[in-house]
Formats: C-alpha cells, sequence, structure tokens
C-alpha cells in the first residue's frame, strides 16, 4: 500500500543528497524551535493558569540578556544555515566542465528536446547516469520551469533568454518531469518523464531511436539556406566576422568594452544583431526574430560552437551517436 | 510649527534664475561627447549620462529645499522626504545589481 | 449604568438610516463597514478555496475545467490577498482602535478615510465584474508575457481594481501615520504607545512607499494589454524578470503588511490575558521598524530559479534571514511576557496559543525557503504553498479572529458565547494543521502549485488536506453565525470586560461618537497591569 | 490637490485640538502623499533605467527624434511656472489677494503652454509612426528590425513617463483655477491658506519629475 503513498521523494541525482541533508538539518531545527515555543508557551499557561479572578502578578519588564540570547543564537543559526545553502546553491549554478549538453524549449504546453547528436523528444528525456548534463533552456511563448524532483533540479525557462541547469543522475529509473512555472490552461498537463540509464543502454538507445539530424549539422543547412556564410566568410575582405573559436572567446565591442561570446550572446547576436556590435564592423547584419525558431537558433548555435578556431580547425562537428563531451571549456568564466 | 516661514521672493528668483542656468548648462554638455572613460571598478562610465544625472539632481534640490520651504520645514517633513528617495535608491540601486551581476557565473549564460 | 443596559447614546445608535452609514465620517462606523466586506470577501474566498479542495481530492482534473480551475485559484489569491488579508486588520481593528487607543476623536482624515472605503468597494466591484464576465486566470502573481500577451481573461479590469484597493490602503497608511504622530493624548510618549499602534506605524510605513510600487506595476502591465505599449514584451526586447522585481519589490512587503497588524493584535491579547507587561517593550516596538524595513530588502527570494543573478540570489537570502530575526525575537519576548503571569483560557488566548504555534511554523518554513539550495526544489511547489498559508492563515487570520473576539464586545456591546468560541477555535486549530501540514510533505515530494491535475500517489496527501478544508470551514463559519446572533441574544458588555488596560477599556462598550468626554491624559506606560486598580479584575 | 482641511467656515475640523495641530496634521498627510508619488513614478524610472542600459544605441537614436529646443523651451516654461507658484504661496500668505490671483493663472498660462507644446511634440510622433502599437514604424528613425523595436520601447516608455507627468498636470490646473476663483472671493488669508500652499507642493513635485525626465529622455545620445 505505501508503495502508491510516498512520503519521500526518491533520490537520484549528486545534488539530492546535499538538499536533503539540508532539509533534514532545517527539519530538525523547526522541530527544535517549533517544540521550545510550544513547550513554554503550554508550560507557562498551565503553570500559571488564573487561579482567581482577581490574581495580579508582579511586573517583569524585560531583561537584556535574555534579548541578547535570542538575538544572537538565531542569528548564529541563520549565518550558519544561509552559508550552507549558498554552498549547495552555487554548485547547482555552476556547470561542471565538459557536460553532455541538451537543448531544452519549452512551449505551451510541451518540452522539446533536443540532444546535440540529434535526437528530438516530446516530453521525454533520455540521459545516461553518472555524466554531468547540461541543459540549456528556453521558452517560445511565456515563462516555463524545468523541474524534476528527483533530482531536486529547477530552473525557469524565460523567453528572449537562455538560462542553464544541469545534473549528474545517480540513479538508472524513470523520473516525473513537471513544467512548475504557471503558464496558462494546460500547465498542469505540461509533464513528462525523465529516463536515466546506464551508460550502455544509453548508447543503445541513442543507435535505436531514428536520430534525426545532428544540430550542428542542422545548424550548418541552416547557416547557408539564411545566407550567412555571404557575411560570415573566413576570407579578410567579408563583411561579417569569421565565426570560428567564437564560441568562449572574449570579443572587442565597438565603442570599447568586451563580452564573453556564451550562448546569450549568440542568441542575441541572432535576434537582436545590433545590441551589442563587434569592434571594426558596421551594424549591418539584419535581424533574424521571426524568421528562425528557438529550435532553429539553438541548431546555429550548436554549429557555431563546433567551428574550432583556426588551428584545429579540421574538427567535424560531433558525430551522431557520439557522446564525446565538446572540447571548449564553457566553464571558464 | 504652524507658523509660515516667509520666504523673501527675491530668493525664488535667485533659484529660478539658477535653474534656467543649469537647464542650459545641461542641454550644451549634452552636445559634448566626455566620452566613457574606465573609472568604476574597471566599468566604463559615460561622463554624459554622470553630468545631466547630477544637473538634474541639483535642480530638484533646489527645487525641494527653496520653492518647497524644505530648508525651513521641520525635521519630520524633512525625514519624510529623505524615507522617500532612500527607498526609491533601494528600487533602483538592489534591482540594477541584478542585472549588474548576471553572467558572473561560468558555464551558465542564464545566472 | 447598569450592568445589563447598552449605553443610551453610542455610535452605533448616533444616527439612523443606510445614509447615516454610507456618509459616515466616524471611524468606528467606517469600522464597521469594513468590517462586513472584509468578511464577504472572506467568504468568497473561502468558497474559491472550497473549490480547489474538491478539484484536488482526486488525481484527475475532472470536477472542472482546466480553465475554470486556473481562474478559481487566481480568484482565491487575489480576493484573499488584496481584498481580505491585506485591508483586514488595519481597516477593522486598526480603523476602529488607533484614534481610540491615543486619545484622539477620530483619525486625522476622515473624509479620506470614508474615501479609502469607497475606493476599497469600487476595487472590490472591479474585480467581482471581472469575476462574472470572464474572470482572470494570470495566478496572483500576474507574471509576464503570460499577462500581457497570453491570457484572455479580464487582466485590465482587475488589474485597475487592484490599482484602486491600492490607493484605498496608501491613504490607510498615511492617515494612521498622520494620526499617530500628530494627535496622541498629552503624555502618551512614543513608548508608552500600545504595541498595536506601533504596528500599525510600521505598516504604514510599508503601504505608503510599496504599494505606489505595485500601482504603476500593474498600470504597465494595463497599458501593455490595451494601449500596445511594450514594457515588458520579449517581443520588444522586454524582460519579464524586471516585471518580477518590481512586482515583488511591493508583494513581499505586502506580506509584512499583513502580519505586522496581526502581531499588534497578538501583543495587545497576551498581555491583557497574562496581566502582565510586555516582556522587553522596546525591543517589541522596534522590531516593528526592522521588519518593515528590512522587508524591502529581500523581495528577490522569490525569484531565486527565475534567471536572476546567481549573485543577487544571494544577497537577497542573506537578507531574508536578517529580516526572520526581528521575528524570531517578537516570538520568545510574547513567550517570554506569560512568565509568572495570571494566564487566562478566553477565546481570545486560544487564538494567541495557535498564532504563536503556527506562525512559528510558518516562519521557520520560510527559512528553508530563503535557503537557496532548497528552494530550487521546493520552489513554486505546494511546499510553498504550507508556508504562506501557516503564516496567513495559522497567523494573521487566527491573530484578527482573536482580535474579533477580543474588541467584539468593545465594538457592539455585546458579549459572544465563550463556549462556541473555544469549540471554534480548537475546531480551526486542527482543521488548519490537517489541511496545510500535508502540503509540506506533498511539496517536497514535488507536487508543482497550481497544478488542476497530479499524479497519483500525491493523492492520499490531497484527500487529508480536502478534509481538513473541510473542517477549518466549519470552524470559520461557526463565528460568523455566533457573532452575528450575538449582536440580539449577547449578554451585554460592561465597558472592560477583561479587566484589561489601555484607553479603549476606559470608556462604554460600544463608545460615544467622539469617543472621550473630555481630552484623556495618559500618565503610564502600556499594559500596567501591576498598577491598575483592583475593581478593574472584578476581585 | 484636494486638500483635507475644511472650507473657511469651520476652519478648524471637529476632532484636532486647535488650528495648529490641524495645520501640522494636514502638513505631514500632503508630504506623506508626495512620497507615495515619488515610489510611483519609481517604479517607470527603474524601467527605463534597465533598458536604457540594454539598448543603448536604439535608445540614443530614438532620443534624436525628440526636440532637444522644445524639450529645453518646456523645461524652461515649467520652472517658470514653479516660479509663479510659488510667488502665489508668497502672495498668499501675505494675504495679498490681487497678486494671489495674478500668479495663478500665470501658473495656469505657463502650465498650459507646456501642455500645448507636448501636444504639438505628440502630433509629431503620431505624424511619423512613432506610436507604439501595429502602427510603429522605425522609418522615421531609420531603423529597422530589432532596433526599431526597441525604439518602440523607448517611445512606450516615452509615452508612459511623460503622459502620467502630463496628466498631474491637468489634475492640477482644474485645482488652480479653483484656487484662483476662491482667492479672487478672498477665501485666503495669511491665518489660512493651507490650499494654496499645498497645491504649490504639488506643482513642485511635478516639475522635479520633469527636470529628471528632461535629461532621461531628451539628452541622452
Ligand atoms: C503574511 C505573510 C508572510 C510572511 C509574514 C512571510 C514570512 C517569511 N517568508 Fe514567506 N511567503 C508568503 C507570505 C509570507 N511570508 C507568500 C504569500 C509567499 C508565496 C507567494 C507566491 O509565490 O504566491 C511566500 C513565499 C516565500 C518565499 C519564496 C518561496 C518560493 O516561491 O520559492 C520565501 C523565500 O525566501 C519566503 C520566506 C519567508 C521568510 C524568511 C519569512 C520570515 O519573515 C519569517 C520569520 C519568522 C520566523 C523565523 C518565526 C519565528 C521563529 C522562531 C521563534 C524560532 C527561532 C528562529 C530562528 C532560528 C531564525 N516566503
Ligand atoms: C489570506 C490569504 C489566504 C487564505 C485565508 C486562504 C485560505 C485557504 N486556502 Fe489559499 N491561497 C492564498 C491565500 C489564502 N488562502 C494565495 C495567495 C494563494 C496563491 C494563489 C495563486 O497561486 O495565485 C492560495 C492558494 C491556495 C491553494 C493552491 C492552489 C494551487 O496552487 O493550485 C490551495 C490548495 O489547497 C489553497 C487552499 C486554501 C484553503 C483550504 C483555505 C482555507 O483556510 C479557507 C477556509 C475557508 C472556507 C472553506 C470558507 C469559510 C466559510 C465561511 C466564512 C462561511 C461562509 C460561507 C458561506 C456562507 C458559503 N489556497
Ligand atoms: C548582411 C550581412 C550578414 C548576414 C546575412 C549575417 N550576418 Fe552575422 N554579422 C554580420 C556583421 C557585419 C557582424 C558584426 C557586427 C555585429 O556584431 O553586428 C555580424 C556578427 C555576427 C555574430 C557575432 C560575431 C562575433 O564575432 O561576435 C554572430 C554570432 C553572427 N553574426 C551570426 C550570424 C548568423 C547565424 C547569421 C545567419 C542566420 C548571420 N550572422 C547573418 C553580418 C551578417
Ligand atoms: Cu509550462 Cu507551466
Ligand atoms: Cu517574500
Amino acid at each position: 500500500m505505501f508503495s502508491g503513498f510516498p512520503l519521500f521523494p526518491e533520490r537520484a541525482s549528486t545534488v539530492a543528497g546535499e538538499v536533503d541533508a539540508l532539509y533534514f538539518f532545517l527539519v530538525g531545527l523547526s522541530a527544535f524551535f517549533a517544540l521550545l515555543i510550544a513547550g513554554m508557551v503550554l508550560f507557562f499557561a498551565i503553570r500559571y493558569r488564573r487561579r482567581s479572578p482577581s490574581e495580579r502578578p508582579q511586573a517583569v519588564h524585560g531583561s537584556l540578556a535574555l534579548e541578547l540570547t535570542w538575538t544572537l543564537i538565531p542569528l548564529g543559526i541563520v549565518v550558519f544555515i544561509f552559508i550552507w545553502s549558498a554552498q549547495v546553491f552555487f554548485g547547482m549554478s555552476r556547470v561542471p566542465k565538459n557536460p553532455m549538453e541538451i537543448n531544452v524549449v519549452g512551449k505551451r504546453w510541451m518540452w522539446k528536446v533536443q540532444h546535440l547528436t540529434g535526437q528530438r523528444e516530446i516530453n521525454e528525456l533520455h540521459i545516461p547516469v553518472g555524466v554531468p548534463v547540461k541543459l540549456t533552456l528556453t521558452s517560445e511563448d511565456v515563462i516555463h520551469s524545468f523541474y524534476v524532483p528527483a533530482f531536486r533540479v529547477k530552473k525557469d525557462a524565460l523567453p528572449g533568454r537562455y538560462a542553464a541547469t544541469w545534473f549528474q543522475a545517480t540513479k538508472p529509473g524513470r523520473y516525473h518531469l513537471f513544467c512548475a512555472e504557471y503558464c496558462g490552461t494546460k500547465h498542469s498537463g505540461m509533464i513528462g518523464w525523465v529516463t536515466a540509464m546506464e551508460p550502455a543502454e544509453f548508447q543503445a538507445w541513442l543507435a535505436g531511436g531514428a536520430p534525426g539530424v545532428v544540430p550542428a549539422v542542422a545548424g550548418e543547412r541552416l547557416f547557408h539556406e539564411l545566407n550567412c556564410v555571404t557575411c560570415h566568410q573566413a576570407d579578410a575582405g567579408a563583411r561579417g566576422p569569421d565565426l570560428a573559436g567564437l564560441f568562449g572567446s572574449t570579443v572587442r565591442l565597438q565603442g570599447g568594452g568586451t563580452v564573453v561570446a556564451d550562448e546569450l550572446y549568440i542568441r542575441e547576436s541572432i535576434v537582436t544583431p545590433t545590441a551589442k556590435v563587434v569592434e571594426g564592423y558596421q551594424p549591418i547584419m539584419p535581424t533574424f526574430t521571426g524568421m528562425v525558431s528557438e529550435d532553429q537558433i539553438l541548431s546555429l548555435l550548436a554549429y557555431i560552437q563546433s567551428l574550432k578556431a583556426p588551428e584545429t580547425k579540421a574538427a567535424p562537428p560531433p558525430a551522431a551517436g557520439a557522446l564525446d563531451p565538446k572540447a571548449q571549456d564553457v566553464t571558464k568564466p | 510649527m504652524h507658523e509660515q516661514h516667509v520666504v523673501s521672493p527675491r530668493i525664488y528668483f535667485a533659484i529660478f534664475a539658477a535653474l534656467l542656468l543649469l537647464t542650459l548648462v545641461t542641454v550644451q554638455v549634452a552636445a559634448i561627447d566626455l566620452g566613457e572613460p574606465e573609472i568604476f571598478f574597471g566599468k566604463r562610465v559615460p561622463l554624459n549620462v554622470v553630468v545631466a544625472l547630477v544637473i538634474a539632481c541639483v535642480k530638484a534640490v533646489l527645487v525641494i529645499l527653496f520653492f518647497m520651504h524644505v530648508k525651513y520645514s521641520p525635521r519630520l517633513t524633512q525625514l519624510v522626504i529623505g524615507a522617500a528617495f532612500v527607498w526609491l535608491f533601494i528600487l533602483l540601486a538592489v534591482t540594477l545589481s541584478d542585472y549588474w551581476s548576471r553572467g558572473w557565473v561560468g558555464g551558465n549564460p542564464g545566472t | 449604568m447598569s450592568a445589563n443596559e447598552l449605553p443610551k447614546k453610542n455610535y452605533l445608535n448616533a444616527d439612523y438610516g443606510v445614509a447615516s452609514w454610507l456618509l459616515t465620517k466616524d471611524h468606528k462606523r467606517i469600522a464597521i463597514l469594513y468590517l462586513i466586506s472584509v468578511t464577504l470577501m472572506f467568504a468568497l474566498g473561502g468558497l474559491f478555496a472550497a473549490a480547489i479542495r474538491l478539484e484536488l481530492l482526486t488525481p484527475a482534473g475532472d470536477l472542472v475545467s482546466s480553465e475554470d480551475y486556473n481562474k478559481i485559484f487566481t480568484m482565491h489569491g487575489v480576493i484573499m490577498v488584496f481584498f481580505f488579508l491585506i485591508p483586514t486588520v488595519p481597516a477593522v481593528l486598526g480603523n476602529f482602535l488607533i484614534p481610540i487607543m491615543i486619545g484622539a476623536k477620530d483619525l486625522a482624515f476622515p473624509r479620506i478615510n470614508l474615501a479609502s472605503w469607497y475606493m476599497y468597494m469600487v476595487g472590490a466591484i472591479l474585480t467581482l465584474w471581472a469575476m462574472v464576465s470572464g474572470g482572470l486566470d494570470t495566478g496572483w502573481t500576474f507574471y509576464t508575457p503570460y499577462s500581457t500577451s497570453y491570457s484572455n481573461t479580464q487582466v485590465v479590469i482587475v488589474g485597475v481594481g487592484v490599482f484602486i484597493i491600492g490607493f484605498s490602503s496608501i491613504f490607510t497608511g498615511l492617515n494612521f501615520i498622520v494620526t499617530i504622530h500628530k494627535m496622541r493624548a498629552p503624555g502618551l510618549t512614543w513608548f508608552r504607545l500600545p504595541l498595536f499602534v506601533w504596528a500599525h506605524y510600521a505598516t504604514s510605513i510599508i503601504m505608503i512607499l510599496g504599494t505606489p510600487v505595485i500601482a504603476v506595476t500593474i498600470l504597465m502591465v494595463a497599458a501593455e494589454r490595451l494601449l500596445h505599449l511594450g514594457f515588458f514584451d520579449p517581443a520588444l526586447g522586454g524582460d519579464p524578470v524586471l516585471f518580477q522585481h518590481l512586482f515583488w519589490f511591493y508583494s513581499h512587503p505586502a506580506v509584512y503588511i499583513m502580519i505586522l497588524p496581526a502581531m499588534g493584535v497578538i501583543s495587545e491579547l497576551v498581555t491583557c490575558f497574562s496581566r502582565k507587561r510586555i516582556f522587553g517593550y522596546p525591543v517589541v516596538a522596534l522590531s516593528s521598524l526592522a521588519i518593515a524595513f528590512l522587508g524591502f530588502l529581500v523581495w528577490g527570494h522569490h525569484m531565486f530559479v527565475s534567471g536572476q543573478s546567481t549573485y543577487a540570489g544571494m544577497i537577497f537570502s542573506a537578507l531574508s534571514f536578517l529580516v526572520a530575526i526581528p521575528s524570531a525575537i517578537k516570538v520568545f519576548n510574547w513567550a517570554a511576557t506569560l512568565y509568572k503571569g495570571s494566564v487566562s483560557w478566553d477565546t481570545p488566548m486560544l487564538y494567541v496559543f495557535g498564532f504563536l504555534g503556527l506562525f512559528t511554523i510558518g516562519g521557520l518554513t520560510g527559512l528553508f525557503l530563503a535557503a537557496l539550495g532548497l528552494d530550487v526544489h521546493v520552489h513554486d511547489t505546494y511546499f510553498v504553498v504550507a508556508h504562506f498559508h501557516y503564516i496567513m492563515v495559522g497567523g494573521v487570520v487566527m491573530a484578527y479572529l482573536g482580535g474579533i473576539h477580543f474588541w467584539w464586545p468593545k465594538m457592539t456591546g455585546r458579549m459572544y458565547p465563550e463556549f462556541w468560541g473555544r469549540i471554534s477555535a480548537a475546531l480551526i486549530f486542527v482543521g488548519f494543521n490537517l489541511t496545510f501540514f500535508p502540503q509540506f510533505l506533498v511539496g517536497y515530494l514535488g507536487m508543482p502549485r497550481r497544478y488542476h491535475a497530479y499524479p497519483d500517489e500525491f493523492q492520499v496527501l490531497n484527500v487529508m488536506s480536502s478534509g481538513g478544508a473541510a473542517v477549518l470551514g466549519l470552524g470559520y463559519f461557526l463565528p460568523l453565525v455566533y457573532l452575528i446572533g450575538s449582536l440580539w441574544y449577547g449578554k451585554v458588555a460592561s465597558a472592560n470586560p477583561w479587566g484589561a488596560a489601555g484607553l479603549e477599556w476606559q470608556i462604554p462598550s460600544p463608545p460615544p461618537t467622539e469617543n472621550f468626554a473630555g481630552q484623556p491624559v495618559v500618565t503610564e506606560e502600556a499594559y500596567a497591569y501591576d498598577t491598575m486598580p483592583q475593581e478593574a479584575f472584578g476581585g | 490637490m484636494a486638500s483635507p482641511t475644511t472650507g473657511p467656515r469651520s476652519l478648524l475640523a471637529h476632532h484636532f485640538a486647535d488650528l495648529g495641530e490641524q495645520k501640522d496634521a494636514t502638513t505631514l498627510g500632503m508630504w506623506l502623499f508626495l512620497a507615495q508619488e515619488v515610489m510611483f513614478f519609481g517604479g517607470l524610472f527603474l524601467v527605463y533605467t534597465v533598458y536604457r542600459f540594454n539598448f543603448h544605441d536604439a535608445f540614443a537614436a530614438a532620443s534624436h527624434h525628440l526636440d532637444v529646443k522644445l524639450g529645453a523651451i518646456n523645461t524652461a516654461v515649467l520652472i517658470g511656472s514653479s516660479l509663479t507658484m510659488a510667488l502665489a504661496v508668497h502672495a498668499a500668505a501675505l494675504g495679498k489677494r490681487k497678486q494671489l490671483v495674478v500668479f495663478l493663472l500665470l501658473t495656469v498660462l505657463l502650465g498650459s503652454a507646456f501642455l500645448g507644446v507636448k501636444v504639438v511634440e505628440y502630433a509629431d510622433k503620431y505624424h511619423h509612426h512613432l506610436v507604439p502599437g501595429p502602427g510603429f514604424s522605425g522609418e522615421a528613425l531609420h531603423l529597422e528590425g530589432d532596433r526599431a523595436r526597441q525604439a518602440e520601447m523607448y517611445f512606450s516608455l516615452y509615452f508612459g513617463m511623460t503622459g502620467l507627468h502630463a496628466l498631474h498636470m491637468i489634475v492640477g490646473i482644474p485645482i488652480l483655477l479653483a484656487l484662483a476663483v476662491k482667492g479672487w472671493r478672498g477665501a485666503y488669508s495669511p491665518e489660512y491658506n493651507t490650499p494654496v500652499e499645498f497645491t504649490g507642493l504639488y506643482w513642485h513635485f511635478v516639475d522635479i519629475v520633469w527636470i529628471f525626465l528632461f535629461p532621461f529622455l531628451y539628452l541622452i545620445h
């Protein structure tokens, strides 16, 4: 009977244990203080209950020592909780090196998943255990929030922006995937499953499903179809900058200032090219808003990420089925 | 404190002249490019904006102190105005600190 | 005055007829107008809550459609927050008591006070109109771009309603601050004020400096929908997170608008029913101001996973922990006040016991939410729902009901039936815990909020919650019946039935129109139970 | 500004101890109202600031379209109206009836001039399809694509902020006129002139908002 009545969520990622430890500590602390307060109140209320209507207790004005006690002790406790919880949080924000990358687009009311190896899924996400997985999230309409309770991860998917989160599954299994940010009529229907598999099984899954086009390849195709190439060529006289080796590098902008070319910057360069103009170029690049979907932008992004700096130019886009973590060090601040 | 403090009209005219002058200055300065030196924690600061804001603040303070008699008002009134601007500062500064610190954590564009 | 006869002339019978009420400038009558209006709104919000709990009895979304469910929880939230909990204690008890507690004849601006009630009514009527003409389905948080570009419901009408009631709140706060500053009786120094007055002073600061921001934000949302101005629209490059900053800049402090007056009520009740001075008066008084100020620095704790920067999240988290400290201080001081007191177990005190327990739990679970790494998991789950109901229903509503029972004889001149009072307090306490404790568990399990249908394994806890809500509903229904009944059948109350200190107990029940026959002069600190004349205790 | 004080016949409301207490109370109330107004406009200024940093170039280009000369003239006009308002309050405090009325009317005149210029400016925006919405076009700014959309954001803020500011003036002008009429009839004296004083505070506040709007909207190239 109790299988259908769980009282505690499954713990299936590396951070789950850390979150639960924090939780249990706080539960213990809360139990202590709640019982302390309830105990004090009830004890005094019974011990000093009114025995005759004309009772008149002695006045007590207060005590500085006590005030300081119950200011400083809680203060110490909360500072401790803050430091602990901030550490856990920082670990969640900071994506480890060489993760497996997956793109996720929220759309009312489904989750569209795009593996860098070409597989596409809807409301399903297959991942291997033991590998850090980085999700790049965005939305085509309103705000959604990607939530897998068993992994203790949650991150809002915002329209017009990228947000990343990561996790590393520790236990094979099927886990709930929820949309946690209210997004309209079928908010509660925007759910699915995350399937965590042993790496070997995962390889089999990758091989088994008819893979779609690898995003980087799709991106390359788009890069030609949308005529990006006409401006972005590797020759010196090109109208636009060479994009090889761009990802992760530091770009000098017109009017001074620099920006690190991360996902967000490249996305912005495509939909809002004039927001940040590269030094030495004219703001002539047209916006592609409305012409490319979020999926396609992610494909373009994958393609641009796959373009290595000239020295290592030969590296091909990751082949279907390869789990090869990408070469860029995306964690470098 | 219910007696009104009567300010001489001369002061009003002086303030009026100062305000006009400052308006002129701010318009003139806006036409010159003062550049954006890196003077704030290595960040670039557009000096034109700084100058325009400082002038606007000076003008506002003049209006508040003299036209609105706050220079001669009780402390409580001054406190109320002070509080309003402190709260405004909280709203602006704390929100902007979010935008300021976006992207500081490596590998994660969303934060 | 004989013991079973109401005073000949009081504020209730000073004048007759509907117009004498609708055009009154007497703060006590305006308080009664508010009492009636907020009670109606509470009943309506409660009806929506009942619908939510009925729907969630089964995992499938089978009772109402998804659209309707979304409208139901939205209207529940909007009504409970804006039209019930924010105005309730200040507008009913604060309005009635602040002038009396400080020895004044009325609030500083009686006409503005009446105007505030009309603004409340206009806002409420607009919202009700929206409710019957398409409803609202954005959640009480109005997040963009859903509210600006996607919702097909009456966002603008409710927005205007919230805008107007916002100004009702601003003017109430303005009235309180001026009154407290300028109209205190001779001898009533700041540190002799009842803590109820301090709490309302702190609340008023938030009302005046926070509410305009939500007003202008809602205005921007409405302008975006109506006039196609773009402020938050991602299609124009707008940032939905900016809306969240603006919204929570008000709406976090707003939770302190709700809790601070309730804390003021608790201070009055704890002292009266233990016949003690408050333990650590200056600390309790100043902690209200500390909460009001610090409360403006923590709003980003609602946005830890929203795409706000990691470092901003850390600052907001640290400050959220800090704002918990003054609340903790208050709780300890109330508990210490009971020490060696003469503690009675009358109905209002039962509500105080309930408040102390439930607010502590609600506040402590606030620490879970302020803890960054943990909030990532529980954000937007039922854990949050449980947290805020513990504070808002277990805390504020409990305190409000305690206050209503305590001052009922003053307001109406009649006693309520003590037996039924105790029964209902117990029912509410039990029903409340049954309703909302399971939600902590189901929240940590991962059940997201605002879900019309949910996975099967969450059902048992949801059924418990719905069962509890039925008990809770009954618990709320009882006071409605016996309090109204007491208007005719209640025992006539004396001027000071509780043996309480405070100026309000030195005038007849119900008080005359201008409260005091002459100008009262205060010579003592608040809660001087040790020096009160023995007759007050009836001994 | 609706002043909470009762009319001249019953100078003292029943619930105040004396006129001094009443004056203190209403003054504090008026200032709290203005504090509230600061936060009200503060929300808009925040939105402006965030987007100004995000879309620096488009905002600069859009602001180029505004006529700095008209903006500067309007600033001067509004400052002038603040001066006449201050002088009106001064006249009221000294009980100079005619001066009071003249200065009030001058304030109305300058305020209307300001609004007149705004109408001209708005008409210009309308003419150039710079009113946000489906009809918006960046052509007049030589902007297209995403920059045009950012410029639309700029004009949303432009209309939102100047619109609310103008609304405050539109509320103020009838109040000034009413004061002028009452002042002519001799309602105000050195002992009682609170309504004039408070309207003055309100008017100066509106002036201050413009003092910030002018550089924000017109001078940010
Ligand atoms: C009256 C209303 C009220 C009050 C007073 C509070 C008080 C607090 N709240 Fe709560 N809160 C809400 C109403 C309220 N809240 C609502 C409505 C929401 C959801 C909004 C929505 O999304 O719809 C919410 C959501 C919410 C969140 C966001 C959760 C999320 O969406 O992910 C957070 C995060 O930090 C939070 C924290 C706190 C904290 C730290 C306090 C503190 O002030 C609590 C302080 C009190 C105590 C700490 C108790 C006393 C303690 C002791 C006596 C023991 C000793 C103490 C220590 C060891 C410190 N609240
Ligand atoms: C003051 C605030 C307040 C109060 C008092 C309550 C009271 C209750 N609330 Fe709620 N609640 C909110 C504020 C409040 N709530 C907010 C802000 C939200 C978030 C909305 C959002 O997500 O946008 C929320 C959301 C919310 C949810 C989550 C919905 C979802 O996310 O899908 C649930 C679910 O159980 C719930 C339940 C209840 C229950 C059972 C009560 C009970 O306490 C109510 C008990 C009362 C009654 C059952 C009626 C009482 C009866 C009478 C007075 C008699 C008169 C009646 C008749 C004559 C018919 N509330
Ligand atoms: C009309 C010419 C043109 C076309 C077509 C064009 N671009 Fe560009 N692009 C530019 C120019 C010029 C720049 C540099 C100025 C700037 O940043 O706006 C640029 C900059 C960029 C950058 C930022 C480069 C850096 O070094 O920081 C990216 C990324 C980019 N383009 C991607 C694309 C993609 C993807 C497409 C097709 C969908 C595309 N561009 C189509 C001209 C073009
Ligand atoms: Cu998508 Cu909720
Ligand atoms: Cu909060």
